[in-house]
């Protein structure tokens, strides 16, 4: 599987689901979803086009949002696919990918403890690296603590 | 009812401390769980407080033992942020620092497994030829470990032409060491069969659990960073990918064992086709925007995201150690091994070895541990010691 | 006074004392050198056991406490009985006291007891682990033991005693060098090995080892006795192989007691090779190496024994 | 017209330590403030010296001329040894402006619309920072740096003084 | 000097801790044991119990969830014994100083009797220690 094929397949797939395309180079690109989209993306680009989860990068962000990037790669292919979701502060939340892909769920955990964004339908919500009578509320990785 | 063998979080060999929790019926593993953060330093917090130059050294010190792969990454992700090509030279001093480590960290593994699986004398024959590429480290950077060489569009320190030779002379010193393991493990019936078809992982697994580095290699899926995604200055000189099927440990040590040859063959072409030349290019600053490197570190592929506000410290920076998915990948190898193999298991993968010294059974109902790493690890070296009979007699 | 110079002296307390500790350094020097190290100064057992008797004694709050304190003081007296036994029947094979050859198979698991009475009683669940395994292995190895040394006696005209043992070696050769002799021999060295916690149970000096062995909740002295226990028996059962199947240590002349103390060295360096070349063994391995193929070897070598060869 | 930040570097000068809080976003220990004074003075009242000893002097050569003539600090070389500041002649690089720790300033653009003043504004304590809609008056040596920020200062440069 | 002491100095079990390193400085510490450094030469020795301990090498920068953890370590060690910090984490967190998952240093939690600063120590740095620490308790 070459670049531009999952590339076209991906335009093809989710045309207007995607809401901008930059290519920072030829290697490294970022794509901007909505959170709804994020099963169905995800699920294609593992299913379909077999690429790699490598992880997601949780990002506070001003203006009362968070991000989540998911990075993935492909097969012998240098791209690093990234797909950004945006999340209000005011609703933290997203759906798992943990079900889809095995490899997401410490991540998932790790982002839950340190930014407090909640993992709906995860198979093992509970804390990965903090203590575990770690108060509740604080979350050490975002910037409002 | 299944009893739960904890493994961790201290024991004298071990490095850093992890919790494991075997659940076991009988001899048979049914179930693991992984307790991580004893060792969670608060990185990546750590670093948005430090420049980027000092991104470099804290990334070096997230483990001593990739300790040049996370800088790499670090730097390839600055790169990317900046757009930056460093000079020829520095590129080829960065992949001999790195294929150095490599050498250092394989056979600090091969070392530890031949204590796992027994022969203490193995771990100290390697650990001896490991002083080899140790000097040479501590020659061409000042350091054993943390070697602080790289930086963002350059190297920090050149390497003496002079002393090419003698690094050249100490990586022919290597080939044979390298033969001796490798024949060591290849014609030992016993390790055959203490190896072989123990804790698979198929390749189906190895992508659901997203594993790299020689983890994911042995089961059959051809990846490297240095050749998906080259970096430094891998794209000009030769290897090939070391690829086993199996997914077995033994597969695991092979792998490990073959990419010896493969690094020690990067150093002599680095050191054939460097040439005089700048070796920093002095970047000014580093633009606003996000940046993603990667680098193949002896247990895969490291990845390192960062979001720069144009400052001269990082506004995000993200690790991930390969460690972090070939731990996890445990769940699933280890399932149906016995107890004596799961240590071995765990071990495979390379984790920081420390991670599989620390296990002790614990009796679910009172809590108690009634067996200690120690018998884990005789287990290991008793299972080895039966198949020797069972081949010799 | 002769007496007490014996008890004390020699080959009693203080003798024992310094072949076991030399003896414990051999051990480690070897080890090194078969690592490529340097290795301990040869006073270095010496050193670790004065540091130990000047270290606190730590008492688990979970132990047995008055059963804790007389396990290392019972294995060492058993240790250093053993040890005198099989000197004074070496020393004097004719005087008749010295004792049989069922005493000294009972002396020399008096140890052995005392390590696992210590392990039961310290409350550590690793400890007691320990314990447990090594009560199985003692069922094993005892029985080849005593099967090796069936052979001997059936050898030796069916005498008991130490010294009837000594004295038809003495006439007829030694033991070893008939085949029943020489299998029993085999099967003695592994079930000693298994006997000092070489192979199978290295409690011994290395490091990863100890956790999880018997002496894990042991400091201070008591930790010292039981190492002092270790080293004595480490010494002193491949005399008593010597003393059965090669023909003792005769102390008529410097020549014969050279050539004595070098049988000694030759076992002692057999033991610390297989330690250091080979990889350990499970407890349930272990077990049935020795009920199977060692109660099946046992059983031929007295067979050929009672054929007369 | 929009509303930009306002500096008033004379008032600063006579300011015996900056108090002004910063709530950029990214970095606890950002001080946008003495980010936008290094700016103004580098623009302003530097005298941009043909051979300029800060250059001369920094280890690193962290100080460059632009191709305006205006000195620009770069982030990643200062190791903040505040040499370029005892160097110049003219006492325009103030050493607590040159800090390790480069910080940033995004005028809270995106965070408050426009509607607030920002933090620094109510926090610096002689009042030398204000928002709101400023003309670039040269005769009143109003200047502007960039397009959010205007600043008070006497320039050197300009020709009618000298 | 007592005997006591004089026999310490000569055979010194350690045990070795890692509070949350990076691991630089407990592969050197294994370095020390291995064949170019040896510390056996001296009688010093890893062990696998505390209670077989005479020196506790802690490294690394003591996270909140090792606290626990390491004070029953320290419970088990009997006297007369030595508490070595190896590292500069051990030290003063070194590079990680600020973090939020480290507030209190190694010596706030055990009585650090020497302190081997490096990142990592070399092993001849930490020989050199050791034989300063056996100069310093012979007196
Ligand atoms: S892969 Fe292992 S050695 Fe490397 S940084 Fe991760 S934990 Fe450390
Ligand atoms: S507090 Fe106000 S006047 Fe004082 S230095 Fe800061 S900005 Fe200038
Ligand atoms: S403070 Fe920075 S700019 Fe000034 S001389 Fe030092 S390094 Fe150069
Ligand atoms: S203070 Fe430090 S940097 Fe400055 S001159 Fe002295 S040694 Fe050099
Ligand atoms: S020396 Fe002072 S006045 Fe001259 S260019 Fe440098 S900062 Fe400006
Ligand atoms: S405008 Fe905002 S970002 Fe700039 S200095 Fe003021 S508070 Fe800081
Ligand atoms: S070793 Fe050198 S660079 Fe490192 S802290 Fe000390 S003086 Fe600074
Ligand atoms: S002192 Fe340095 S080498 Fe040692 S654990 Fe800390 S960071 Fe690692």
């Amino acid at each position: 599987m070459d670049w531009k094929s999952i590339k076209t397949g991906l335009q093809d797939q989710f045309a207007d689901k995607i809401q901008r395309w930059h290519e920072h180079n030829t290697r490294r690109i970022y794509l901007d979803i909505d959170a709804e989209m994020l099963e169905p993306v995800v699920t294609y680009l593992f299913n379909t086009l077999q690429s790699r989860f490598i992880i997601a990068s949780a990002v506070d962000k001003p203006n009362n949002m968070m991000e989540i990037i998911y990075h993935f790669d492909f097969l012998h292919l240098p791209q690093v696919l990234s797909l950004r979701v945006v999340l209000s502060k005011d609703r933290l939340e997203i759906e798992s990918i943990a079900p889809i892909i095995v490899g997401a769920e410490w991540i998932e955990r790790e982002i839950h403890e340190l930014f407090g964004i909640t993992f709906k339908n995860h198979p093992n919500p509970v804390h990965l690296l903090l203590p575990d009578d770690w108060p509740e509320g604080n979350y050490p990785l975002r910037r409002d603590q | 009812m299944s009893t739960i063998i904890p493994i961790g979080p201290y024991h004298p060999l071990q490095e850093e401390p992890e919790f494991f929790r075997l659940h076991v019926e009988g001899e048979k593993v049914v179930h693991l769980d992984i307790e991580l953060g004893y060792n969670h330093r608060g990185i990546e917090k750590l670093a948005e407080s430090k420049s980027w130059d000092q991104v470099v050294f804290l990334v070096e010190r997230i483990c001593g033992i990739c300790s040049t792969s996370h800088p790499a990454a670090a730097i390839n992700c600055m790169e990317d942020l900046g757009a930056i090509v460093a000079p020829e030279r520095a590129q080829y001093i960065r992949a001999i620092i790195c294929e150095l480590e490599r050498i250092h960290s394989h056979l600090l593994w091969v070392g530890l497994a031949g204590h796992f699986l027994g022969y203490n004398t193995v771990w100290m024959w390697s650990w001896k030829y490991r002083e080899i590429v140790c000097d040479v480290l501590e020659k061409v950077t000042g350091n054993r470990q943390s070697y602080a060489m790289f930086k963002a569009g350059g190297v920090r320190r050149d390497l003496d032409q002079d002393d090419i030779p003698w690094i050249m002379e100490s990586m022919d010193k290597m080939k044979p060491v390298v033969d001796l393991f490798r024949g060591a493990v290849m014609d030992d019936p016993v390790l055959h069969a203490r190896l072989k078809g123990v804790g698979c992982l198929s390749a189906e697994d190895a992508i659901n659990y997203a594993v790299v580095g020689p983890t994911a290699r042995a089961s059959g899926i051809r990846i490297d960073v240095r050749k998906d995604d080259p970096y430094f200055a891998y794209p000009w000189v030769d290897f090939d990918i070391v690829v086993y099927e199996e997914g077995d440990v033994y597969s695991k040590a092979m792998c490990r064992i073959d990419e010896l040859y493969q690094s020690v063959s990067i150093i002599e072409q680095c050191l054939k086709k460097m040439k005089p030349g700048p070796i920093d290019l002095n970047i000014k600053e580093l633009p606003p925007g996000e940046g993603i490197g990667r680098a193949e570190a002896p247990r895969g592929e490291v990845f390192h995201y960062t979001l720069s506000d144009g400052s001269n410290f990082p506004a995000r920076y993200k690790v991930r150690a390969p460690s972090y998915t070939n731990i996890l990948s445990n769940e699933k190898a280890v399932i149906g091994e016995t107890v004596a193999d799961a240590a071995l298991i765990l071990a495979a993968v390379d984790p920081c070895y420390c991670c599989t010294e620390r296990l002790t059974v614990i009796d679910e109902e009172n809590n108690k541990s009634v067996l200690g790493q120690a018998d884990l690890l005789k287990l290991s070296q008793a299972k080895t010691e039966t198949l020797m009979k069972r081949l010799s007699l | 006074m002769m007496d007490t110079i014996n008890i004390l002296i020699f080959p009693g307390l203080i003798f024992t004392i310094i072949l076991a500790l030399f003896v414990a350094w051999v051990d480690r020097k070897v080890t090194a050198r078969v690592q490529w190290r340097v290795g301990p100064p040869l006073l270095q057992p010496l050193f670790d056991f004065t540091k130990l008797m000047g270290k606190e004694t730590m008492i688990p709050g979970q132990a047995t406490a008055w059963l804790f304190y007389a396990a290392p003081i019972m294995a060492l007296t058993g240790a250093l009985v053993f040890s005198f036994t099989l000197w004074n029947a070496n020393l004097y094979p004719d005087n008749s006291m010295v004792g049989d050859l069922i005493v000294v198979v009972y002396l020399a698991m008096i140890p052995s007891v005392a390590f696992m009475l210590g392990g039961l009683v310290s409350g550590s669940p690793h400890s007691v682990l320990g314990a447990s395994r090594e009560i199985k292995l003692l069922l094993g190895d005892e029985l080849i033991i005593v099967m090796a040394l069936m052979v001997v006696i059936i050898q030796s005209g069916g005498s008991i005693k130490l010294g009837a043992i000594l004295d038809y070696q003495r006439t007829y050769g030694a033991v070893a060098w008939s085949p029943s002799g020489m299998i029993a021999l085999i099967l003695a060295i592994l079930a000693m090995q298994a006997k000092l916690a070489l192979v199978p149970f290295d409690m011994s000096e290395a490091e990863t080892e100890i956790m999880g062995g018997t002496l894990v909740a042991y400091s201070g002295p008591l930790l010292a006795f039981f190492k002092l226990t270790q080293w004595i028996m480490r010494a002193m059962l491949p005399l008593l192989l010597v003393h059965c199947f090669w023909g003792g240590i005769i102390f008529s002349s410097w020549v014969s007691i050279l050539a004595g103390l070098g049988k000694l060295l030759v076992f002692w360096v057999i033991m610390i090779l297989i330690r250091n070349t080979n990889p350990r063994v499970r407890i349930d391995q272990a077990l049935k190496f020795f009920t199977v193929w060692g109660g099946c070897l046992g059983v031929l070598a007295m067979i050929l024994a009672m054929l007369g060869y | 017209m929009a509303k930009t930040l306002y500096i008033d570097l004379e008032k600063c000068r006579d300011c015996k330590s900056c108090h002004a809080e910063c709530s950029y976003f990214y970095h606890p220990f950002n001080d946008g403030i003495t980010y936008l004074r290094e700016v103004a003075e580098f623009t302003l009242t530097c005298r941009q010296c043909e051979a300029a000893p800060c250059i001369e002097v920094c280890p690193t050569d962290a100080l460059e001329r632009q191709d305006d003539g205006i000195i620009r600090r770069w982030n990643i070389r200062c190791v903040a040894c505040n040499s370029c500041s005892y160097a110049c002649p003219f006492g325009t690089i103030l050493p607590e402006l040159i800090g390790y720790a480069v910080s940033r300033c995004d005028f809270c653009h995106a965070r408050l619309n426009h509607k607030d003043a920002p933090v620094c504004v109510d926090k610096c304590t002689l009042g030398a920072i204000s928002y709101g809609e400023y003309e670039v008056n040269e005769e009143k040596n109003i200047y502007r740096i960039s397009d959010h920020l205007l600043v008070h200062a006497i320039s050197w440069n300009k020709k009618v003084l000298f | 000097m007592s005997l006591k002491i004089q026999a310490l100095t000569r055979s010194i079990w350690v045990y070795h801790l890692a509070t949350g390193s990076c691991n630089n400085c407990d592969i050197e510490i294994l370095d020390c044991i291995t064949p170019r450094f040896d510390l056996e030469r001296f009688g010093i020795q890893l062990v696998g119990s505390p209670c077989h301990a005479d020196a506790l090498l802690v490294t690394g920068n003591m996270t909140t969830k090792n606290i626990p953890r390491v004070k029953a370590v320290y419970e088990q060690v009997p006297k007369p014994n030595v508490i070595i910090a190896i590292g500069t984490c051990a030290l003063d967190h070194g590079m990680f100083d600020g973090s939020y998952t480290s507030r209190v240093k190694v010596d706030d939690i055990l009585p650090v009797d020497f302190y081997v600063p490096g990142c990592p120590p070399k092993p001849e740095g930490m020989i050199a220690a050791v034989a300063k620490l056996i100069a310093q308790l012979r007196q």
